[in-house]
């Protein structure tokens, strides 16, 4: 089991991720997950949350309350959620829009500039892609080809090649640099 | 002299300079003021702001003629411009 | 009874329509024996929502043929009236117009007991054909109750039409809580006398006035594709052969 | 759970802002996205408050539900954030209850034009005296992309998926044949006219209605392909055109096509309040 | 406070329960009356027209109940007391408004003459089916006064009280009569205007730039101030805070939603108001309120005559509901009769407070407009008989309208 | 009745509840919907504009929520499903017009994404204090069914049900979720058209003349035909007559006569144990029992687990249908239990229900919640803890002091510096 909990601000695909990891869980891996989201009235710059519950067994209490890995695309959400974290919890940001405070515990921190490597690829949008190839690499939580199927399914059909790029781009980001 | 105080051409047309600031914060790099400027003063920076928008940046501020276009046009509230000086305009 | 209705029930008869097909929405409550008369389909529904609930008739079932009558002259339903005309949605609308002439002509009534009209005594009241028009109506015409020939061959071509159209008849008497068929026939015939007929007359130049006579007539009479066939042709353009189009059975069950 | 700190954003010593007077700066940034002509507007609505020459002091602002809904919170006056589609009738209440104040309207087309139809002919009708300001985007925006009255035909939105089947209200048309005696349009790229419009308006007794068209680069334009904020500026740059006095008929906008713009209704008209007045002291003079 | 001479018609007067409700409200200060026509409510705005002239009030005819509700919420915050009237089917219209009114804490009053339901049902036949919708009627948690006038003379008392718990609590009132009454002509007493206690608006005094319209006081209700005033305030239907800007967060609602619950429920002992008659050793006591009070007074009489002991709770505030008094009742009496004319609301609410204590016994709704007397007095019986104590309502059925 | 497979989109899916609705819609042979996009439901409207004219079903977004329901009224006597999507706001606005559909009893449907209120309140987060305006919000007597599901597949699943329940009782059915629940994204698998079970209209069969819109069956719920099928319809929001004709006449005659809105409640009251649908678990010898519902319940069963990791013995009642309310079943509880605790999202509304039920024979725990967030599972735990404790039998609703609230009030939060 494990609680799973992405910020950012709205515009960023932080409630997208959310679905993909949820969808690469629960459809292709054949696990449950339950994903749940928190956003304000902007369309874009609000900020914006979206948790994600995996288990083994039916999910029933749908919340996270001590997230084992915190993704981070703005500054107001890793100031906000990152007390929750766990201990031995994982922590990923982007390294351009957060600056983060010093250690605590046995966590786990890594960074990528995925909104610049995004920007690279030809669209910011991409950014949350290219952090969820970063995230299938660091965490394992969920395998890589049930993401790629995930991130696949949830875009639109012409999109499909750019996005598994992205994804791509973050995933090899980890390997490269570990 | 009944028509003019001063005799015309006596006293030199003057230009307004103007000084532009900008809340780089506050911006959300929609670029309505980089291409609306008619002095072309502004271009967009590569940096980032804290919510990850590319704010403008000057770089022909003496070009300013204080028009206030920029102020008038910008969704945010993060850019206006001050007189800065008048000048008069050489021949 | 009443002028309008038998108006109506003519109108329906010269039109040659299948009585059983038309569908009456009203927010004024008809007499049972009217209706029975009638031979259609009739409801009464909240106060100026009969439009709306028309509209999901038309929908659900688009070989209907949809008559509303509006008592309140557009107050509580005026937003379906105008977003109705905009969609062009296949429908005869009966606009009852119950406003009290003589105030608007500038008496003054600290109480307009007991017909209270739709409108405060000091208030002028729309150019109801004329915002019919401008938010799209097919056809829109405006009679007195007295107007009966008129009247019946008006609703009769307007039953043939296929969009929203707008009859606006002046009727002092009947809205919202008074029963229909009760009319104060001197004010009628008060209108009936101050009237002329201009039909094609430009829709901005029929406001009711003071100072003017009524104007009445047939003003607008145009084609516009109705809303099912809009509907019909753009997703058809766009889904293909997947689309299953409304109207017809095709799409029912 | 940390008291505070989520809640108070730091805000920063700033320079100030030539607007500050007029505008609640402690609330800023704004909600609204990148791109998006609304923060323009109201640039334009201050500074033609600021060049009316009123008293801002009896001046209220009312606002619906919506993007254009959140206006009345970032303007220092006295400001209404009220029910969706229920700001003109709001409004109204204030303007009858004190005749005395400056009433506007700022709202949005779905708010305005959809749920509050009805109160938009009916305030227009009875000639009440207020300035609406009605920012068509076309689109519904708040709630992510809905088809709204203003949508051309053929437009996408997220509940018309295979493209709009209704025909889109001319709001000038709209305004005009229910008895307004104000009625311009102007796009968001306008600023000065605009401004100058908001001005003129705000002296004029009656019932007016200032159209802004702005770009919603978030979802109509997305949805529909456009680009960002900026090329929809630059479209409604290449394509309105001014025409001052235009038949309000002539107005309707397509997707993509013409944009005519300018000023087309002044006129005089009683307003609400002169009738109930003659109404009143007649009364009063039939009692004696 | 002083009102205005002009506006009380001081004597005594034969009035309809309409127009003793707009006789109360003229004498309570109110000037703005926004409303739209409908049976059986219409008498009220005739009643304001003839005489709105005089005391110098304004009034509107919207063009429906949603706008109507929604100038009247407008008007108030420009220093105005503001009403609306109107009947079932605009009062359901009205619910959205409701909750803005709640939400922006307007001091208004809204008369609700009910008329038989649901929908359009018979619009000039009584009814007090909307007893449950005042309070429950609009979304999202709040609280509301609502009174229940009996009589002409307390629709106009009742309407100056709406006033003045309007003003004192910052929130809409609703006056909830009904057709019966709102038609019935009978002797209003109204006293000279320094015999009418007025509750002033609670205005802010303080420095300009400190106001906050949310700002509580000690009791919850924050200060208004007018629109003009120079206070540039900022009021929102969203949840906000005490600068009235909204704040989309848990902490926040919880901020404001629940002191907008407690202003009421803190004072409901100061608010709540009732008549008892005879409960002091009552076996069996009819709760009743609005039209059924005079069949339950009668009933009352012929029951005691029947050598019956019986009492009386006339609820003359029935939201907030006095629970504490009916429970402590449940304890002493064998059961509550309920006489209503709907099909059992109030009735619940008393089942609920006598927590099994005592038998709850419903009389429904009569067969011509209000109960009938005697159907009250077979139910006090049928009480009598029951001797064990059931578990929920038994429902006395008239028996006389299979006839 | 099985489905129609053009309208199930069987497979199994990764979405949110409110998509999960549309779908459930279409599977349960809706053919109009009318509505207006109010956050948080649109999605359960563009699903379905965008998966209805495949199927031949057709949304349309009327200018206002009272334009909204009054065609899903028009379109159900047209002769098809309906349904309406909305949130508290809009749902307010329909009051009027969920009379009328009681009075006329046309069969239909509304979805309700419960948001955080009152008024505007907070859009995008979650409450659940519309439950007793689904009862109560319009004028006059009358009685809904409502659900309050718990998960997308839920949704779906009662969505279907819903239908059916309104076709089979002809009254407005309400399906009470709230944002988290629309919001929500899991698993959903939506079945192949047969398993799908789908209640037919009770249409009327007899001859034309003979038949009545008004005359109940046995079961109180009279048979229905559609408009323009020849029958000279004669249908109105007044109280009328088996025939459908205003009553008012008769009664001005001042003859006694019964009204037949009688009917109306007694058709839901009588057939009360047909319609609810309960969960119960660990009833057997629970001296607490929670009562929850929608996605209180899921929320509730974390507190139940801590509580019961403390060794108390505590039982879950989950209300599926929250209207009717189970009067019986909490009735019968309150004699075994010691006491009730209800957490729900708002600041007590079925609490009251539950304490009228238990007629004073066991306490009632009311565990607040203003929305715009869920309970934390810790305060159910103590509320749970204190109930069982609590020797006293306390006169009125315990309403339990929630972290939350000592936070805002006692913690020296403060919004404005």
């Amino acid at each position: 089991m494990a609680e799973i909990r992405f910020a950012g601000y709205g515009g960023q695909g932080i409630i997208r991720s959310g679905i993909i990891v949820g969808k690469g869980a629960s459809i292709y891996d054949h696990k449950f997950s339950t994903m749940n989201q928190a956003f304000g009235p902007e369309a874009r710059g609000g900020a914006c949350s979206s948790q994600v519950v995996l288990s083994d067994t039916k999910v029933l209490y749908p919340y996270v309350t001590v997230s084992d890995v915190l993704v981070a695309m703005s500054q107001e959400g890793y100031d906000m959620f990152e007390p929750e974290l766990n201990d031995k919890g994982i922590l990923l940001i982007d390294e351009d829009l957060v600056k983060t405070k010093p250690p605590r515990g046995k966590i786990k921190s890594f960074s990528i500039p995925s909104t610049r490597l995004a920007e690279e690829l030809g669209n910011r949008v991409f950014a949350n892609v290219v952090m969820l190839g970063f995230f299938t690499a660091a965490t394992k939580l969920v395998s890589k080809e049930g993401m790629e199927k995930a991130v696949a399914d949830s875009v639109p059909e012409r999109f499909i090649k750019h996005n598994l790029k992205a994804f791509q781009k973050g995933y090899d980001y980890y390997k490269d640099k570990l | 002299m009944r028509y003019w105080e001063v005799p015309f051409g006596k006293e030199k047309p003057k230009t307004p300079i103007g000084e532009i600031h900008i809340l780089k914060e506050r911006c959300k790099g929609c670029g309505f003021c980089v291409e609306y400027c008619p002095k072309d003063v502004l271009e967009m920076s590569d940096e980032f702001n804290s919510k990850g928008y590319h704010p403008p940046k000057i770089v022909n501020g003496e070009a300013c003629v204080n028009c206030g276009l920029c102020e008038t046009i910008c969704p945010e509230f993060s850019i206006w411009c001050t007189l800065k000086e008048e000048v008069a305009l050489e021949n | 009874m009443n002028p309008i209705i038998t108006a109506f029930v003519n109108g329906i008869k010269k039109s040659g329509l299948e009585l059983s097909n038309i569908v009456v929405v009203s927010d004024i409550p008809f007499e049972p024996e009217v209706i029975k008369e009638a031979g259609v389909d009739f409801f009464h529904v909240t106060r100026g929502r009969a439009i709306a609930f028309g509209t999901g008739l038309k929908l659900g079932n688009p070989d209907l043929k949809v008559v509303a009558f509006i008592g309140d002259l557009m107050t509580l339903g005026g937003n379906h009236l105008v977003h109705s005309g905009r969609r062009n949605m296949e429908m005869l609308v009966i606009c009852v117009n119950n406003f009290i002439y003589k105030e608007i002509a500038g008496t003054p009534a600290p109480s307009v007991s007991p017909g209270f009209s739709a409108f405060s005594t000091f208030e002028r009241p729309f150019n109801a054909p004329h915002l019919a028009n401008s938010c799209g109506a097919v056809y829109t015409a405006r009679w007195t109750a007295l107007h009966t020939n008129e009247l019946e061959n008006s609703i009769a071509n307007a039953l043939d039409k296929r969009g929203f159209s707008v009859i606006e008849v002046l009727s002092p008497g009947p809205n919202f809580y008074k029963e229909i068929n009760q009319v104060d026939s001197e004010l009628l015939d008060f209108y009936y006398k101050n009237s002329v007929t201009k039909n094609n007359e430009d829709t901005r130049n029929v406001e009711i006035t003071p100072e003017e006579k009524i104007v009445t007539g047939e003003f607008t009479d145009k084609e516009k594709s109705p809303f099912i066939d809009t509907y019909n042709a753009q997703l058809g353009k766009i889904l293909g052969d997947k689309f299953i189009p409304l109207g017809g059975q095709s799409g029912r069950d | 759970m940390e008291p505070l700190k989520m809640i108070e954003k730091d805000i920063q010593p700033m320079d100030v802002h030539p607007m500050n007077d007029i505008l609640r700066m402690d609330r800023l940034p704004h909600i609204w996205c990148p791109g998006c002509g609304i923060g323009t507007a109201v640039t334009a609505f201050a500074a033609g408050l600021d060049k009316a020459n009123i008293d801002l002091k009896k001046t209220c602002i009312v606002s619906g539900i919506g993007c254009t809904g959140r206006v009345a919170g970032y303007i220092k006056l006295d400001s209404f954030h009220t029910t969706h589609g229920r700001g003109i009738a709001f409004a109204t209440g204030i303007k009858v209850a004190n005749p005395d104040l400056k009433v506007i309207v700022f709202s949005g087309d779905g708010d305005l034009i959809s749920i509050g139809g009805n109160h938009f002919i009916h305030a227009a009708r009875r000639n009440v005296n207020m300035l609406v300001i009605c920012i068509n985007n076309f689109i519904y925006a708040m709630t992510g992309g809905q088809v709204a009255p203003t949508t051309p035909l053929a437009a996408y939105a997220t509940t018309s998926p295979f493209g709009c089947v209704e025909p889109p209200f001319n709001i000038p048309y709209l305004a005009d044949s229910s008895g307004a005696v104000y009625v311009a349009r102007w796009t968001a790229l306008h600023v000065r006219r605009l401004t100058n419009s908001i001005a003129e308006a705000l002296n004029k007794p009656g019932f007016s209605v200032i159209e802004v068209i702005s770009p919603c680069a978030m979802y109509y334009s997305r949805i529909n392909r456009l680009g960002d904020g900026l090329d929809m500026m630059k479209f409604y740059h290449d394509n309105s055109e001014i025409r001052h006095g235009e038949d309000t008929k002539n107005l309707d906008i397509g997707f993509q096509t013409k944009i005519i713009v300018g000023k087309f209704v002044d006129r005089e008209r009683p307003t609400y309040m002169d009738s109930y007045n003659k109404w009143l002291s007649g009364t009063k003079k039939a009692e004696k | 406070m002083k009102t205005n001479l002009k506006a009380v018609l001081t004597g005594t007067h034969t009035l309809s329960g309409n127009e003793a409700c707009i006789e109360g409200a003229f004498a309570a200060g109110c000037l703005f009356l926004a409303a739209y026509p409908i049976m059986p409510a219409i008498e009220t705005i005739e009643r304001y027209l003839k005489r709105s002239a005089e005391v110098g009030a304004t009034f509107i005819q919207m063009e429906d109940e949603i706008s109507a509700l929604a100038a009247v919420i407008g008007a108030s915050w420009t220093g105005k007391k503001s009403m609306t009237a109107t009947s079932g089917p605009g009062f359901s219209n009205m619910m959205e408004h409701l909750g803005l009114g709640v939400m922006l804490e307007t001091p208004c009053v809204i008369i609700d003459v009910q008329r038989t339901g649901p929908s359009l049902g018979i619009p000039n036949r009584a009814g007090q089916a909307d007893m449950m919708q005042a309070r429950w009627g609009s979304h999202g948690d709040y609280e509301v006064i609502t009174l229940a006038p009996g009589s002409p003379q307390e629709m106009f008392d009742f309407t100056i009280k709406a006033f003045n718990f309007s003003e004192k609590y910052r929130t809409p009132v609703i006056v909830i009569s009904d057709e019966y009454i709102a038609h019935k002509k009978e002797k209003v007493v109204i006293p000279p205007a320094d015999g009418i206690k007025i509750t002033p608006r609670r205005y802010f005094k303080g420095q300009k730039d400190k106001y906050l319209p949310f700002k509580r006081d000690k009791d919850f209700v924050p200060r208004m101030v007018d629109i003009g005033d120079g206070f540039k305030f900022h009021v929102t239907g969203l949840t906000h805070d005490d600068k009235g800007y909204p704040i989309m967060l848990e902490e926040c609602q919880e901020y404001n939603v629940h002191p907008i619950l407690w202003k009421i429920r803190n004072h409901v002992d100061e608010i709540v108001e009732f008549q008892e008659t005879g409960t002091v050793d009552a076996e069996i006591v009819i709760v009743y309120y609005g039209a059924t009070s005079e069949a339950a007074i009668k009933a009352m009489k012929q029951a005691k005559d029947m050598g019956i002991k019986v009492g009386g709770l006339k609820l003359d505030v029935v939201w907030p509901f006095p629970d504490k008094k009916i429970a402590e009742l449940a304890e002493k009496v064998k059961a509550f009769v309920v006489p209503e004319i709907n099909y059992g609301q109030i009735v619940s609410e008393v089942e609920r407070c006598s927590y099994g204590n005592a038998n709850v016994i419903f009389v429904s709704h009569g067969e011509k407009g209000i109960n009938n007397t005697d159907d009250i007095v077979s139910a006090i019986k049928l009480a009598l008989k029951e001797k064990e104590r059931k578990k929920g309502i038994i429902e006395y059925r008239s028996q006389a309208g299979s006839s | 009745m099985k489905a129609n497979p053009r309208d199930v989109n069987t497979g199994t899916y990764y979405m949110d509840g409110d998509v999960a609705a549309g779908y459930g819609a279409l599977a349960a042979g809706c053919r109009f919907i009318g509505g207006y996009p109010i956050t948080p439901s649109t999605e359960a409207a563009e699903t379905f504009a965008r998966i209805a004219p495949q199927a031949g079903a057709v949304f349309i977004q009327m200018e206002d929520e009272l334009g909204s329901i009054a065609s899903v009224m028009g379109a159900s006597w047209s002769g098809v499903k309906t349904m309406t999507i909305t949130s508290g706001p809009g749902y307010s606005l329909m009051m009027e017009a969920i009379g009328l559909g009681a009075m006329i009893e046309a069969p239909f449907v509304i979805l309700n994404i419960q948001r955080g209120g009152p008024s505007t309140g907070v859009p995008t987060k979650t409450g659940q204090a519309d439950m007793m305006q689904a009862r109560w919000g319009s004028h006059g007597d009358y009685e809904v069914i409502a659900i309050a599901p718990d998960s997308p597949q839920e949704l779906f699943d009662y969505t279907i049900k819903a239908f059916n329940l309104s076709e089979k009782y002809r009254c407005p059915v309400m399906i009470m979720a709230d944002e988290c629940v629309g919001h929500m994204s899991e698993k959903v698998v939506v079945p192949p058209a047969e398993e799908i079970e789908i209640e037919p209209r009770r249409f009327y069969n007899g001859p034309k003349e003979k038949y009545l819109p008004f005359k109940p069956d046995k079961d109180l719920v009279p048979k229905m035909v559609k408009a323009g099928d020849g029958y000279n319809l004669y249908i109105t929001g007044l109280v009328h007559d088996e025939k459908g004709y205003p009553i008012k006449n008769q009664l001005e005659k001042g003859k006694r006569q019964k009204l037949p809105t009688r009917r109306l409640v007694d058709k839901i009251r009588l057939n009360a144990d047909k319609i609810i649908e309960l969960t119960e678990e660990g009833m057997d010898d629970a001296e607490v029992v929670v009562v929850s519902y929608g996605i209180s319940y899921r929320v509730a069963i974390r507190g139940i687990e801590i509580a019961r990791g403390k060794g108390i013995k505590v039982g879950n009642l989950r209300l599926i249908t929250v209207w009717p309310f189970p009067d019986k079943k909490i009735s019968e509880l309150a004699s075994k239990v010691k006491a009730f605790v209800v957490p729900e999202i708002n600041y007590g509304q079925i609490v009251f229900e539950v304490e009228r039920c238990s007629h004073g024979q066991a306490n009632v725990v009311l565990v607040p919640h203003g929305g715009a967030g869920v309970h934390n599972p810790e305060d159910i735990a103590e509320a749970i803890e204190y109930a069982v404790n609590e020797k006293k039998k306390i006169r009125k609703v315990v309403e339990w002091k929630t972290r939350l609230e000592k936070f805002v009030f006692e913690g020296g939060y403060k919004l404005n510096k």
